[in-house]
C-alpha cells in the first residue's frame, strides 16, 4: 500500500485534538483522559465556556499553568499542573465520581487499544494475563458519562487494526463508544456499526477499508 | 458564555410536564424553595408526585399545590407538621398517595440518584413495616433491606448563594436536602438569595457545583423566619 | 394501689433528663430525639464537652439562643431554634445521615411508647392502621447508632405498661435499645432482659415489676 | 475538654496492629499523608492490607513499606507510577496480592463503609473481568453489579487545616480519597499543615467534621511538589 500511503495525509495529534474540540459545544461537562484526549482543552477557546473535570475532584479547569504560576495541589488526573477557571470547584473522589457515574458529564473522551462496532472499547490492559493491569477510572468514565468518544490512531504500531468486530483485548465497557477520532478519519458509532464523517485529505473510502478490520458504512 | 441565571418565574418554570416528580429541598421552613413553589402552582402542573421531608403546613406552598389537586402522591418521613390540616383531609379522603420513607433511606435514596447507583442495602427499617416486600440480605453477620435510588424529574432547591455557572453555598442548616434534591433530578431549578459574580465563590467551599444545576432565578427573601 | 403511690416520688422529667445526661462522658456524639430526650443537653455542662447532631445537618449544638440572638437558619429536627458551639459544622441530609447509618454516633436517645425487654422499640405509630405515620429519622437513629437509650414515662397515661414482653405498636428497630431511663427507674436491656440499675426514692423492686409487664431483674 | 491533638508520631500510630486494613488518602503526590506512612513504617505493623489510589512510587512511602515486606495485599485502581518497581518487582515474585477495583468504585466502596452501606449496585465494570463472580441485576433495563463496602481499621489522611474536635480543611485537589477514607475507617489518624483554635474554621466550611477523626497530628511540610 506504499502508493497509496504517499496518497494522503494523516491527520497529525493537535489536527485530531482540534476537530474533536470543534465539535464540543459551550456549556458541556467534559472529562478528558490521560494522553491525546488531553490536549483537546487546548482547543476550545476561552470564550467558549467548556467545564473541564477530572476524577480527583477537580471541576472547571483552565489551560496549563506558567512554570513560575504553579500551584503545588492543583493537578488533574494525569498528574499534571492544571489551573481554574473562575466558577471551577474542588469535591472529594467520591462525589467527584457521583458526577460521572451519575450520568452528569456530557462527555467523556478516552484513548484506546481497540473500539468495535459495536461500540466495545478497550483501553486499560492488551491481554488477559497482563500482570498488574492498571484500569484508574477508565471503566468509571466509559459507563458512566452521557457520551463516549474516542480518540487514537486508526491502527496500532504493527499496522494490525484498532477498529475491529470484535475486542480482542480486555473489555473497559460494553456497547458505550459513540464517536472515535484517529489520524485517519472521523466515525460515529451506529445500529448499523461505523459510519465514517470525515476522512484524511486524500484518503478515499476504500483505503480507509483496508486499514479497518471493521466493515465501514457511509452515512445513510 | 454559560448562563443559567434566568431573569423571571416563568422562564425557571418553563417545560415542566404534568405527571413530573418533583424533589423539594428544605426542612422545617429553613432551606425551603417556597417562591418556586409558588411559581410550580402559577405554572399549573398537575399529577405531580412530590418528594420531601414534610407533607406541607397551613394553606400556603407545598400545601397549598396539594389544595389545588396538582399533588397526586406525597413521599416523604414526616407528614405531620404544626397545621396539616390539607395533607390529612386529602389523604383521609384518599385524594393523595402517600409513601413514608425513614428520612435517611429518603436522603440517601436522592444521594443515590444523583450518584448513579440504582439500589443499596440499609439496615434502617428491617424488622419493620417498612420492610414488608422488600428484598432482605445478611451481609457480613446483620440483616439488611434492599431501597431504590429516588430520581427527580424536576428540583426545587434554595440556596444561599449562586453564580452563572450554577455553583451554589447554602447558609448553616438551610443545607439539608438541597444538595442531594439538586444532584438527583434531571432539571435542577434553584432560587438564591444572592447572585455572585463567577469566581466570587472559593472553589474549595462551593457546596453544590454547577453540573448538577440548570437554572438559577435570584430571589433575596430575607430571612426564613417569616414563613 | 394508692398506698404505695403515696410511698414514693417519681423523677421530674428534669431529673430524668438529668440522670441520663450524667451518664454520657465528654467526646460523645449524641443525637437527642424530639420531646424529653432534648432536654438532656441542658443538664450536660459546657466544659464536659458532649457533641449534639441533629438529623438536619447540624453537629455541635450549643443551648437554645437567648431570643434576641436568634439566628432564623440555625434549627435542629425539632424545628426549634438552636446555637452552633466553637468547633460545630454543617452538611447536607446524606452526609448527616451517614453519620448515623454509618454507626459514627456514639448514643441517641430516644422517646418511646414501648420497650420490650429484647430491645425492640416502638415509637412512630401507635397502630398497624395509623392513617399517616410519621416515622422521621426515628428507625435511621434506632439502626445505626452505636447506643440506644430510651427516656420515657415508665407507665402509659392509662396505667398501661411501656416496658413489654413483645411491643404491640409498630416496631421502629428490632433489639436495639441499650438502656431505658423513665420517672420511675433506670434500666439496662440485656441478654437476660431489663435489669434494674436504679429507682425512684421510696419505690420497692416489687412496686416497679408491679408496674412493668416484663419481667424485671436484680443486677448479677 | 476534647483534644485530638497528639504530640508524637508515637502517639499517633498507638495500637496499629499487625494485619489491619490501611486506607491511605492522597491522588498523585498530593494530599498523601507522606508522614504519617514514614511512622506507620517505624511502628513497624505487618501483614497490612493497604487501599489507596495508587500502588507507591520509588522507594519511599507506600513503596517503602511494602519493600520492607509490611504489605500482604494493595487494594487500588493505578498500581502503574513513575517508578513502580517495588510493587512490580514483589507482585511478579508472588509476594503481594492485588485487588485491581475501578477509581470510581473504590471511592464508592469507601464512601459506602462511612454511611452504613454494605454493598450497592453500580454499572462500572459491567460486562468486563472486573464484573467476573459478581452479582448482577437488571433494574430498569440496565444491568448492574454488586459491589460492598471497603472498611478500614485505619485511615491515614491528609488535611489542610485541623482544630482539636478533628474537624478537616483540605487545600484544592487535596482532599481527592482523604474525606472518605476518614469515613470508612474504624481508626482516623490525620497529618495536618496547620492547627487551627476551635471555631476558626467556618462552620459552614468544614469539609470533614471531626466525628470521622480520631487523631491529629501537625505536620507542616511546606508544599507537595517536593515528594
Amino acid at each position: 500500500m506504499s502508493a497509496t500511503e504517499l496518497a494522503f495525509k494523516p491527520f497529525s495529534r493537535q489536527q485530531m485534538a482540534q476537530r474533536a474540540a470543534s465539535d464540543i459545544p459551550e456549556g458541556w461537562y467534559v472529562n478528558l483522559g490521560i494522553g491525546i484526549p488531553t490536549m483537546i482543552s487546548d482547543y476550545v477557546p476561552m470564550d467558549r465556556e467548556v467545564i473541564f473535570h477530572s476524577e480527583n475532584g477537580v471541576l472547571g479547569m483552565g489551560p496549563a499553568p506558567e512554570k513560575d504560576k504553579i500551584e503545588p495541589w492543583l493537578i488533574n488526573a494525569g498528574k499534571q499542573y492544571v489551573t481554574m477557571r473562575a466558577g471551577g470547584s474542588f469535591c472529594h473522589h467520591a462525589d467527584s465520581f457521583s458526577m460521572i457515574r451519575g450520568g452528569h458529564l456530557d462527555l467523556c473522551v478516552l484513548g484506546a487499544f481497540q473500539v468495535a462496532d459495536n461500540g466495545d472499547i478497550a483501553n486499560w490492559a492488551t491481554s488477559e494475563n497482563d500482570t498488574a493491569p492498571a484500569v484508574g477510572g477508565a471503566m468509571d468514565l466509559a459507563a458512566g458519562a452521557k457520551r463516549l468518544w474516542v480518540l487514537m490512531e486508526h491502527t496500532a504500531k504493527d499496522g494490525s487494526a484498532k477498529l475491529v468486530t470484535k475486542c480482542t483485548y480486555p473489555l473497559t465497557a460494553p456497547g458505550a463508544v459513540k464517536r472515535v477520532y484517529t489520524n485517519l478519519a472521523t466515525l460515529d458509532v451506529t445500529d448499523r456499526g461505523f459510519v465514517v464523517l470525515g476522512m484524511a485529505p486524500g484518503l478515499s473510502f476504500d483505503d480507509l477499508q483496508a486499514r479497518t478490520e471493521a466493515k465501514l458504512h457511509l452515512p445513510a | 458564555m454559560i448562563d443559567k441565571i434566568v431573569q423571571s418565574m416563568a422562564d425557571a418554570m418553563a417545560g415542566i410536564k404534568d405527571g413530573s416528580v418533583v424533589l423539594l429541598g428544605g426542612f422545617g421552613s429553613v432551606g425551603q424553595p417556597n417562591a418556586l413553589i409558588d411559581g410550580l402552582i402559577e405554572h399549573g402542573a398537575k399529577d405531580l408526585t412530590v418528594a420531601c421531608n414534610n407533607a406541607g403546613a397551613g394553606h400556603v406552598g407545598l400545601a397549598r399545590l396539594m389544595e389545588l389537586g396538582r399533588v397526586r402522591k406525597i413521599v416523604c418521613s414526616f407528614p405531620r407538621s404544626s397545621d396539616p390540616v390539607v395533607f390529612e383531609t386529602l389523604y383521609r379522603a384518599g385524594k393523595i398517595e402517600l409513601e413514608i420513607v425513614p428520612q435517611g433511606t429518603l436522603a440517601e435514596r436522592m444521594r443515590a440518584a444523583g450518584a448513579g447507583v440504582p439500589a443499596f442495602f440499609t439496615a434502617t427499617g428491617v424488622g419493620t413495616k417498612m420492610a414488608v416486600g422488600k428484598e432482605h440480605r445478611e451481609i457480613d453477620g446483620r440483616t439488611y433491606i434492599l431501597e431504590q435510588a429516588l430520581h427527580g424529574d424536576i428540583g426545587l432547591v434554595e440556596a444561599w448563594e449562586a453564580d452563572r455557572w450554577g455553583n451554589l453555598t447554602y447558609k448553616q442548616a438551610g443545607r439539608n436536602f438541597n444538595p442531594i434534591c439538586a444532584m438527583a433530578s434531571a432539571l435542577t431549578i434553584v432560587q438564591s438569595q444572592h447572585i455572585r459574580d463567577l469566581g466570587q465563590i472559593d472553589p474549595d467551599h462551593v457546596v453544590t457545583p454547577g453540573i448538577f444545576v440548570d437554572r438559577v432565578l435570584h430571589v433575596p427573601y430575607g430571612d426564613p423566619s417569616g414563613f
